[in-house]
């Protein structure tokens, strides 16, 4: 195993081939390594295969900029910023993305089944649900489970009678992306990942994956994190690359660091009720700035500043929330 | 206290401040509760405040018994997890579910019919409008012991239908996939069944499901008849079962609401 | 679900029947509920049904007792202070114990899949060994797989050509024991519990169990728990009875806290060489004494003292160890 | 410096060093390691000390890459989690392991054969005498990349056998449940397979397998012919492939297990 490489996060993403499954860490949208979104849309991934336990702000704005060809998650949308994702929405009613619909745990399996070496997991979970009526067998109709794809398996899913209490029960094959791209408060320099607050899926989604970057707020000692290796996520041989990019996570939140900037958001969601509106907010914001710190600096310190959590708290006590 | 007992009258309370009581009052005291952005967390806010001062509050996002004293706008907000007991991550909460630990769970959606099957997938089928997809909804109508939907009503009887045109969450009957013959939700589920949907709750009235899983109405709010509730539904509701009106919400929990639980008026605005 | 009972020891093993089954927190000779396994030998169980992700010392004590029925798991020993669990060997050798013996994934799977209301879960370990060999499937061959004993399932394995991947896969049917009881650093006062160090596979063994007992050295404000909520293990509706009691792991080790006590485990495991001998040891150590406090009384301080943990280690930095 | 590259004479050792530092030489840098208590620990941390200064330790209570000041005495002991990156618990790292994350694990054994088959679980099967049963031992055999088993052998025949009475853990051939045929490893694993028993280290000599899985006789440690090897092996040991003399401990090996990786006498006594 070779140690994790400290690279620019430019030169992270161009390790990302067109065509490549990826998959994130975080949760709508919680701790989504943004700044990689910019980037990826800036270089113009293509045909990019999304497999989410869930998907938020990050997704739908691959999707709005062209990059994806097949998503597959539970779930789209921008928590209380934004009813849905507009961009996904309009794909899948123009028929212009291919997509598999899951709930929460049948992701979860797959990702986990993948973490585990494990060709598939079982769960109880969404049966009876129209995302295993095999009429909605979207890959499947589309002629993909052909296996000239390597990660698009034989069946969706399968209903097995399994032999211990008779039960049915349903078998979700194991998915192993090429990339997961994870932003986390702090990582070693060896690589070691710590992350503050709910881990969400992150755990397994990372081991899950061929290839990891991790995007971190800091890189501290190695040594600082080993003092309380409970505390820690991961050790450095399951990460490629490491880049250091504070604020990287704007514009959805980072426990303890900053909440989401949930104006921004719901900008971004009103911008893409249709293409156009999304293309020139992408203008504006994406290809409109050089790089992430243009776009920090375009935003400004005082937007920052009004985002940053309170340390007794891990949230911020002085921003306007609701009405009163 | 003698206030804790007054109900409001008419007037006195908006529709969503009475949803939200109503909500609030399925859960039981120490009951283990799975509950979504928005709405439901103020329902089982209240609940702790009142009548369920033991019951437990989950996230999906992994946070568990959280007592936060700011209202969190996401289920992975940092506020869930001020003061809680365990903060780690889905695997955690899921396995929980699965396990039957969860005693009651409240959810939205876009769209429900007779049997208690939601939608938030497709208004319209596949071919329809796009919304946001199961998330966890799904998996925790599958696997709680009760589900309370909550979901507006009126104006909107398209979300009372007689069939769902995308099953995201399983009601009390569903299709046995791959027959597509509709059975009884137990019968799917076999030794994995924990239960299904207790209530819907809505901005007109309670609704319950009877013996055979179809839903009836129970209670009807304030300012509204029976046959109002069954004019904003798609389907022929049965009606017969009304036992009269929803009890308004009391002075405490309006209390509760909006200078407790949410005196940013972030929800009660 | 109730607040968990904060009890004595004597009244939480008092809840535990006959036939009951068990199983336990901690790894080999770490972080065992000792002071339970004595009440438990004290209170004379009988025909208990342990199913371990590994056993160690209190295993091979409570066997020895006479307490256990059928011993299922991947292990029995005393790690370097006695090469194997003496009285689970004789009582093998002998035929007075059904066991069945598995691998740690196994055993893992076992819990796992209990723990998430799972009926079985695939692993690869251990394919083409004799745990899986047929003829060693000890409870079948006992003819108790015939639905009598709902602990005991129609199928010790399952061998399962998988659908996705067309490979040979087992299948590990679930358990869920009736008890799991689990020494702890800490637990708050609604039973929110916290461990320090390696947690091993107590997260799984506990959420398996229908009820569980936690025996903690230190009942705490649950409010200084809550402070760090990522740090903590379980939430209190998972915990039945709560049990404060100070060294109540020795003579296993407690991460932060204390060493395993090597020359007690090592001396036990000298004497359990025979029947009698393990008698004599017992009649000495459990029932010579009254209760857990008379027993440590019996240690006396200066024995216990010289197995403290240095705070910046984790780990005596005084006890004598090796011949230099 | 030049003292790192002087290799100890006869006389010099004790067999105890030579076995742990011939066990060392197997691991390569920067490799993922799973070790078990004793002997193997001594082993992954002169290999750390020398050839191999990024190769990572797991241990299979859950500590992952620990850099121990003082030397571990089992693998659940606070010593091994001291600055680790790591210390969760067995799903993690067992998941690790059957992900095909592990590239070496050493072990020990009470018994093995000719295609590395071990037993540590009953001298003699099912009717002979108790030993510890399987621990980890089956699981990291099973699914570790390569496997180097360290046992003692002079004068114990019976441990070294043409096929183990028990097979705790699996090597080059084993059965097929439940048809019983005896097969590759490759064929049962299929599609899990990730490789098998590298090197069986006695204090005798090193034994490796060849194309057909076979155990043979590598390099001789000193002061051994190859045939006391064979004599000390109750199956056919095919000799003729031993290529020399083991290397004996380097002096800085020898000074690295006395004086830094042992110094309290543990197992160096």
């Amino acid at each position: 195993m070779a140690r994790p490489k400290k690279v620019s996060l430019t030169k992270a993403i161009e390790q990302i081939k067109d065509g490549d499954m990826l998959t994130f860490g975080g949760f709508t949208v919680w701790r989504r390594p943004m700044a990689a979104i910019y980037e990826l849309i800036r270089q113009k991934k293509r045909n990019l295969h999304l497999v989410e336990v869930n998907g938020g702000t990050h997704d739908d704005m691959l999707v709005g900029a062209g990059c994806v060809g097949i998503w597959e998650s539970s779930w789209c949308g921008h928590e209380l910023y934004g009813k849905f994702g507009s961009n996904l929405a309009r794909k899948i009613e123009k028929g212009e993305i291919l997509y598999e619909d899951w709930a929460h745990i049948h992701v979860l399996n797959r990702l986990t089944a993948g973490s585990k070496g494990l060709p598939f997991l079982p769960t109880y979970a969404a049966m009876g649900c129209d995302m295993l009526n095999p009429e909605n067998d979207n890959l499947g109709k589309a002629g993909l489970r052909d296996g000239s794809n390597p990660h698009i398996g034989k069946h969706k899913y399968v209903m097995y009678q399994e032999p211990f209490t008779d039960s049915e029960i349903i078998l979700i094959p194991a998915a192993n992306p090429d990339w997961c791209i994870t932003h986390v408060q702090m990582v070693g320099e060896e690589g070691t990942v710590r992350v503050e607050g709910l881990k969400f899926s992150d755990l397994e989604v990372i081991k899950a994956s061929k290839h990891n970057i991790i995007i971190a707020e800091q890189v501290v000692p190695e040594e600082y994190l080993r003092r309380e290796p409970t505390r820690n996520m991961l050790p450095g041989y399951l990460v490629d690359y490491i880049v250091e990019l504070p604020w990287g996570a704007h514009p959805t939140g980072l426990f303890g660091v900053h909440e989401p900037d949930g104006e921004f958001i719901s900008n971004f969601f009103k911008a893409t009720r249709t293409q156009e509106g999304f293309d020139q907010w992408a203008e504006e914001w994406i290809f409109g700035v050089k790089d992430f710190q243009e776009y920090l600096n375009k935003l400004g310190i005082n937007r920052l500043e009004s985002l940053k959590a309170n340390p007794a708290l891990g949230y911020s006590s002085t921003m306007k929330r609701g009405s009163r | 206290m003698e206030s804790q007992k007054g109900y409001s009258k008419p007037g006195e309370f908006k529709p969503l401040d009475l949803l939200a009581c109503a909500a609030a009052r399925e859960v039981r005291d120490g009951e283990i509760v799975f509950a979504g952005t928005g709405l439901p967390m103020l329902a089982i806010m209240v609940a702790q405040h009142t009548q369920a001062p033991t019951a437990v509050c989950i996230y999906e996002s992994g946070s568990i018994d959280g007592r936060p004293i700011d209202l969190p706008t996401s289920v992975a907000d940092a506020r869930c997890s001020y003061q809680a007991s365990v903060a780690d991550g889905l695997t955690d909460v899921f396995g929980q579910l699965q396990a039957g630990k969860v005693d009651l769970a409240y959810l939205g959606g876009a769209e429900v019919d007779r049997y208690g099957n939601v939608n938030c997938t497709f208004m319209g089928g596949p071919a329809g409008k796009r919304l946001t997809g199961s998330g966890g909804n799904s998996d925790i109508h599958s696997l709680a012991k009760r589900s309370v939907l909550i979901m507006p009503q009126l104006g909107q009887k398209r979300r009372f239908v007689e069939r769902v045109s995308y099953i995201t969450s399983p009601g009390w009957k569903i299709p046995h996939w791959p027959s597509k013959e509709w059975v009884p939700k137990q019968q799917v589920y076999g030794p994995a069944f924990n239960g299904g949907p207790a209530a819907v709750i809505s901005d007109m009235g309670v609704y319950r499901f009877d013996e055979n899983g179809e839903m009836y109405l129970d209670t009807v709010h304030p300012g509204f008849a029976p046959e109002d509730c069954r004019e904003n539904c798609s389907f022929d509701l049965n009606i017969s079962r009304c036992k009269g009106e929803t009890l308004t919400p009391t002075y405490v929990e309006l209390d509760l609401l909006y200078k407790v639980i949410d005196p940013e008026g972030i929800i009660m605005k």
